[in-house]
């Protein structure tokens, strides 16, 4: 390095960019305004309607302070109640499913083919948005809760297989190779060596799971695979703002207690 | 105390019987509670249906193969308009979270007791609806098309954000701002100089990571009217043109994995 | 007891790491392996249990080749051979009665160790051991709430209590204080001579070795350079197992002034 | 199989020439199920709907001794391919959607709703709100018409081409064509100024006045056709022909005196099954088809 | 120049961290502050510019009374007091020469020090530091590429860069090594003595304080227990300041066998 102090003091100091390169550099600029432009210039955007729509906002925002639990109520409450349910018979199914799979896909833990077969299985369910599921599996079997059922166990799947994959292939070998020097069995390993370590993960992973498979299960009655998201499409539909809004109360009120619950358990299993 | 003493030999058990038997009662419970969920489910479906699923898959199956593949001429607007409606959608929601997550950080609020609250209901509020849901409630207000779908991605993505910048703000290392504000800068300089560069990579990370997860969600908010490529899918559903439908979802896969892809390199030159 | 005959271990990397070692230690005596890093102590003793699979040459165990076992006679075979590790390897959220009865895994059924259900005898066993090593009021606490020494002891009990004819011990108090260190290495060598067990302690520390153990291995390159007692551990000696150094403090007498391990502290 | 057919799918015969599917002679091909499933068209609320048909499914399961389940559809499409992949057995087709589910489906429609008095039917009317500066058809041009969905005779097929025939206008051409999926759903746009003009069926809109949904002077009708047949019932072809009479008798027989179905469709001044037959009163919706180009075939 | 008065301070959690310190600092006169861990060394350097705020009690900068500032005008006495950090406190993300020109935020307004367009005066002083110290060649570099000691050049650039009065410099060698440690404080006696700064420096190795600097003051619990010459330390004093223990190590002086700094590394 010849940096010399005379040569320096005096000289304009700027900070070193951070692409080096100029012309990649531009190009990245440029192609970024580019795109912005684009991008906003096709949008197309009705301001009269919107400018009506900001009286509707106003009377929605009114809709949250006056809110209608009860001309909907029977609706609201067997949706509401077809959404949880949905949500705790599809968190079990997938968290079981997702375990064995989870094991599978951890390439320290799983034989090359399992793993493969594994990792397939967990990039199919993530490739999938759950509405598309939702959509495949209301025409196959029906209109109904059990599309939706299988919509969030399916999506489960995808979700905590992975992640806890992840934990197993990071947890400290050397515990689980002690067990295994013991002379235990495969499943005295898992069971002994594995277990424990992913066991605080997998709790709040699922928590976290139970969370969102709620939040789906609240529009999956767009497509008609059950649950609240049928009666909160009519009640737009209708422009029935006092009954939306109560059902979005709703919603908000049991994914907070969901979220909280979910705090307190996890904070309990460390 | 799991280990007793029986008549001078010591038994010993991972649990105490009360402890056992809270376990068991908790099994029951969830095991009860699992098997009435089912019930209903199972009350609530048409199980004739469901015998039948093999040949109305297999019929949907030869139904939709092969895609029709002319119709992707079609599909280049939708493809652009879900585009712009994940990135927009993201630009703007990072826009928005930036301050709510300052105002949300322990560290940064600046008050604990009031502003703070109040950051992290709107955190809450809009990370629990989907949307979907925002994207319904924003086509009844400003009437349907791309900007419905850009403004529900955005406000979806803002509590999602915020979340996890402030997270991020928290767990800065205290250190350093302290360094820059015994320089005697101002508030506004010590966040520029101590705080921003220090979430710089957790910000990137999310941006995109939340990009990627916008990408997917745009596919589905045309289905109720929100613009993008769910558009042409549910109009595609609606005359049951199934190798439309299986053309659609190709294209989509293809985008969803594109991005993934994306936003891995991104992410891995960004750290 | 135990013979290695050509025993190699080549990893997939490259790495050599053993080359044709001959060994062979009679019952009940207890050796020390000793060598710089990378010398394949590690290496030597996890192909004694198959933890890592040798590339060629055989391990018999009286009269059990190792190396040829299928899955349920290897799994039979660890039982005979108790494992002490460096790092510890308890299970951190297991409680120490767990753990130390984990050693028993290899004796029950799945149904059992899932529910905990030990036989009695294992359990008295278990008590014995952890009153043995003083650790017997801590038996239901986490192993993560236990001090590095008292891990390393309950990691004992655990190779103990498989009731085994030969322990593998890997480098037992590299991550303990001196004094601590030295409680342990005698607790494992007083245990040995109690129960009349085989051991091949791995360790770094030569004083230590020479302070506790009748028999030296040195290991160098994968190859074994000294087999000796360890008043010939010479200067001369140790440079050709470490290369070159100052070996006149390494060598010089630890004074022994602690006391033996308590049984509560 | 060879067999003359008319406009029918492969799959079906039509040999007495009544343009509906023949049931199968081949008993192999004939269906006996243990649980019925009936469909409604979705024009509104699904969750009004099911409440309406509760009594009438009572009825029918009496009758018919089977289980019957109402089963809410929430798409023409995927009632008619409901029906022909042997998922639906009885249902109500709206008036559009008859042919199709007739050609495709082989749907064979026997009774369709009529008030007491023995008159029937409804008119297309073309909606829009006061001051919405929609004064005459022509008006529409250059604006948004919004429709209900493609199978609809008075959410669309009839409307596009009274316009074609009578104005000149044609869709994307003159006008932006919109669906909105429901009846309910246009009427409700335009009322709330969400669509300028749809084109919508008048017996929703008076069901839906009466319900005091909307107001009648939130709509401004500038449009009203000649009367159509409403909603077509009707079976599966391939159920046994005792089923068919049997499902029949219960509709024809039906006695609407103090049910929910009458509270409900008293509101559009219905109050009995009428029998009727396809051939003759869908003669003109088949016209309107043949107008606007429509195929029958299959996808 | 610097007068404490009656300095007091009690942490929220009740730690009664200051007891009524008075102190008086003349211009130029570098002072080391010693004492057991928890003494309140570090809350006394941050009370001082406040980013600890005392609880009672005065300080003093020449006649401006610290505690008693607004916003502003501690905006501008921080600026006369450069600090240098344990941990060295650098912005990691930053690069060697922003994080030197941060030192300067105290003096231009948002948007410059937003855009980086500082002053020429600045940046040519910034040049000459790092220069001073030999990191010119590295003013591009992200501070996280360099080694501690070489951070801790660049914290002191920082701090000098503000054109301070007065140096608090925080442990600046607790998280470096016995040569590079000789070597920093080396750096910083010179620099203040070229400069003609007041310093005071928190310090746990006493050795070290007494090789380079000509006062020390010791705290214990807060209360100011020792303010002298380096030589008065003897062994009873030390033991006031940090009770029992053997001293002869530690006082035993620190043989000075290192070269300056050089100029590039
Ligand atoms: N899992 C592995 N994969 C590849 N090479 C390995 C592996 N484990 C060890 N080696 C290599 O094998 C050689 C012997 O390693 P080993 O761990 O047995 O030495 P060691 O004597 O126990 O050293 P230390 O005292 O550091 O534990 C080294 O060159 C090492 O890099
Ligand atoms: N932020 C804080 N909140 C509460 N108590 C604190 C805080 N910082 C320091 N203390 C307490 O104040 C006392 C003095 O701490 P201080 O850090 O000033 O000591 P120190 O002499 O610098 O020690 P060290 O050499 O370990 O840095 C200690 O009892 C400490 O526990
Ligand atoms: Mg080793
Ligand atoms: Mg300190």
């Amino acid at each position: 390095m010849t940096a010399r102090l005379e040569d320096m003091v005096g000289t304009p100091w700027r900070k070193p960019p951070f692409v080096r390169s100029a012309a990649l550099r531009w190009t990245l600029i440029v192609g970024t305004i580019a795109y912005l432009i684009a991008a906003f210039a096709t949008i197309e955007v009705d301001w009269g309607r919107v400018y009506i729509g900001l009286e509707r906002g106003w009377q929605f925002i009114l809709g949250f302070a006056n809110p209608d639990f009860t001309s909907r109520g029977k609706d609201i409450w067997e949706g509401l109640l077809e959404s949880i349910v949905m949500t705790v018979a599809a968190s079990v199914v997938g968290i079981a499913i997702s375990i064995p799979i989870a094991l599978g896909a951890a390439r320290n833990i799983a034989p090359l083919p399992v793993y493969l077969v594994c990792r397939a299985i967990i990039a199919v369910s993530r490739a999938l948005q759950e509405i598309i599921v939702a959509i495949l599996l209301v025409a196959i079997f029906g209109f109904g809760p059990l599309a939706g059922f299988l919509t969030l166990s399916f999506a489960t799947i995808g979700f905590l297989s992975k992640l806890l994959a992840e934990d197993i292939e990071s947890m400290d070998r050397v515990q689980a190779e002690a067990i295994k020097a013991s002379g235990a069995s495969w499943m005295q390993w898992i069971n002994y060596g594995v277990q424990p370590q992913v066991m605080p993960r997998l709790i709040g992973l699922s928590m976290y799971r139970i969370d969102i498979n709620f939040r789906e299960s609240a529009i999956l009655g767009l497509v008609g695979a059950g649950g609240i998201g049928a009666t909160l499409n009519t009640a737009f539909d209708r422009y029935e703002y006092n009954t939306a809004a109560a059902i979005l109360l709703l919603i908000i009120g049991i994914v907070m207690a969901l979220e909280y619950l979910s705090g307190i358990i996890r904070a309990r299993v460390q | 105390m799991p280990v007793l003493d029986k008549a001078g030999t010591q038994v010993w058990h991972r649990r105490t019987r009360n402890e056992s038997l809270v376990r068991w009662f908790g099994w029951l419970l969830g095991v009860a509670v699992f098997v009435v969920c089912w019930q209903r489910i199972s009350d609530a479906t048409t199980w004739f249906f469901v015998w039948d699923a093999p040949r109305i898959a297999d019929d949907i199956w030869t139904r939709a193969t092969p895609p029709r593949w002319e119709y992707i001429t079609q599909l280049g607007r939708p493809i652009w308009d879900t585009i712009n409606i994940a990135t927009l959608g993201t630009i703007i929601a990072l826009f928005l979270a930036v301050p709510v997550a300052f105002l949300a950080a322990r560290n940064t609020t600046p008050s604990a007791l009031i502003i703070r609250p109040i950051a992290l209901l709107i955190i809450v509020s809009t990370r629990s609806i989907n949307s979907l849901i925002w994207a319904l409630l924003l086509i009844a207000i400003i009437g349907p098309g791309v900007l419905a779908g850009v403004v529900a991605i955005a406000i979806r993505s803002i509590g999602f954000c915020a979340k996890l910048l402030y997270e991020a703000i928290e767990e800065i290392d205290i250190k350093q701002v302290e360094a820059i504000t015994a320089t005697g800068a101002s508030r506004w300089q010590v966040m520029a100089y101590g705080i921003v560069p220090q979430i710089m990579p957790a910000f990137a990370g999310i941006a995109v990571f939340r990009w990627d997860i916008n990408i997917r969600e745009s596919t589905v908010l045309g289905l109720v009217g929100a613009g993008g490529i769910g558009l042409q899918l549910s109009s595609s559903l609606n005359v049951l043109a199934w190798p439309q439908v299986s053309l659609i979802l190709l294209v989509i896969l293809a985008a969803v994995v594109i991005s993934e892809w994306v936003s891995a390199k991104v992410r891995g030159a960004i750290i | 007891m135990l013979r290695l005959e050509k025993l190699t271990k080549t990893y997939k990397t490259g790495d050599k790491a053993l080359t044709e070692i001959d060994l062979e230690v009679p019952s009940g005596q207890v050796l020390a392996l000793i060598g710089p890093s990378g010398a394949g102590k590690s290496t030597m003793i996890r192909c004694i249990n198959r933890l890592v699979p040798p590339t060629s040459g055989a391990v018999w165990l009286d009269d059990v080749n190792i190396t040829a076992l299928g899955s349920g006679g290897l799994r039979r075979a660890r039982r005979e051979m108790g494992m002490i590790f460096q790092e510890y390897a308890l299970v951190e959220r297991l409680t120490v009665m767990e753990n130390v009865l984990s050693g028993r895994l290899g004796f029950v059924g799945f149904w059992r160790s899932f529910l905990r259900r030990y036989p009695q005898s294992d359990v008295d066993e278990a008590f014995r051991l952890l009153d043995r090593v003083g650790l017997l009021h801590m038996a239901d606490k986490r192993a993560d709430e236990l001090s590095g020494g008292q891990r390393q002891r309950v990691g004992i009990c655990r190779a103990l209590i498989q009731n085994p004819k030969l322990l593998l011990v890997d480098e037992p108090t590299a991550s303990l204080d001196p004094k601590t260190s030295r409680q342990i290495m005698r607790l494992i060598t007083e245990l040995c001579a109690e129960r009349g067990l085989a051991a091949i302690i791995n360790i770094h520390d030569v004083a230590l070795a020479q302070m506790f153990v009748p028999r030296v291995v040195g290991l160098r390159f994968g190859e074994i350079v000294y087999d000796g007692g360890p008043t010939g551990l010479t200067p001369d000696k140790l440079t050709e197992i470490y290369g070159e150094e100052d070996w006149e403090a390494t060598i010089e007498k630890v004074e022994d002034e602690d006391a033996p391990v308590e049984a509560a502290e | 199989q060879d067999c003359p057919r008319g406009d029918l799918d492969e799959r079906f015969c039509d040999v007495d020439g009544d343009l509906v599917a023949d049931i199968p002679t081949d008993p192999s091909e004939l269906v006996d199920p243990d649980t019925l499933i009936f469909a409604y068209t979705p024009v509104e609320d699904p969750a009004v709907y099911a409440e309406a048909w509760s009594d009438f499914i009572d009825h029918l399961s009496e009758v018919t001794g089977k289980d019957v389940v109402f089963f809410p559809v929430q798409s023409n499409a995927a009632q008619i391919e409901a029906m022909r992949s042997g998922r639906l057995h009885v249902a109500g087709f709206n008036t559009g959607s008859n042919p199709l589910a007739v050609n495709c489906a082989g749907f064979r429609p026997f009774a369709l709703m009529a008030a007491t008095d023995g008159s029937f039917g409804y008119e297309m009317e073309i909606i829009t709100y006061p001051g919405s500066g929609i004064e005459t058809i022509e008006d529409i041009k250059g604006g948004q018409l919004a429709f209900t969905s493609p199978t609809s005779n008075s959410g669309f097929k009839a409307p596009s081409a009274i316009l074609k025939a009578e104005y000149g206008m044609e869709a994307e051409k003159d006008f932006e064509p919109v669906f909105s999926g429901k009846h309910d759903n246009s009427i409700l746009g335009v009322a709330n100024k969400d669509y300028p003009a749809a084109a919508i069926a008048n017996s929703v809109l008076h069901r839906m006045t009466e319900r005091e949904v909307v107001s009648e002077d939130q709509i401004v009708s500038i449009y009203t056709s000649q009367t159509f047949p409403t909603t077509g019932y009707g079976t599966a072809h391939n159920l046994t022909p005792e089923l068919q009479d049997q499902i029949r008798d219960a509709f024809i027989n039906f006695e609407w005196e103090g049910t929910s179905l009458e509270e409900e469709f008293s509101k559009s001044n219905e109050g009995q099954f009428l029998p009727m037959n396809y051939k003759e009163f869908w003669a003109v919706i088949r016209q309107i088809d043949e107008a606007n180009g429509v195929s029958y075939a299959c996808e």
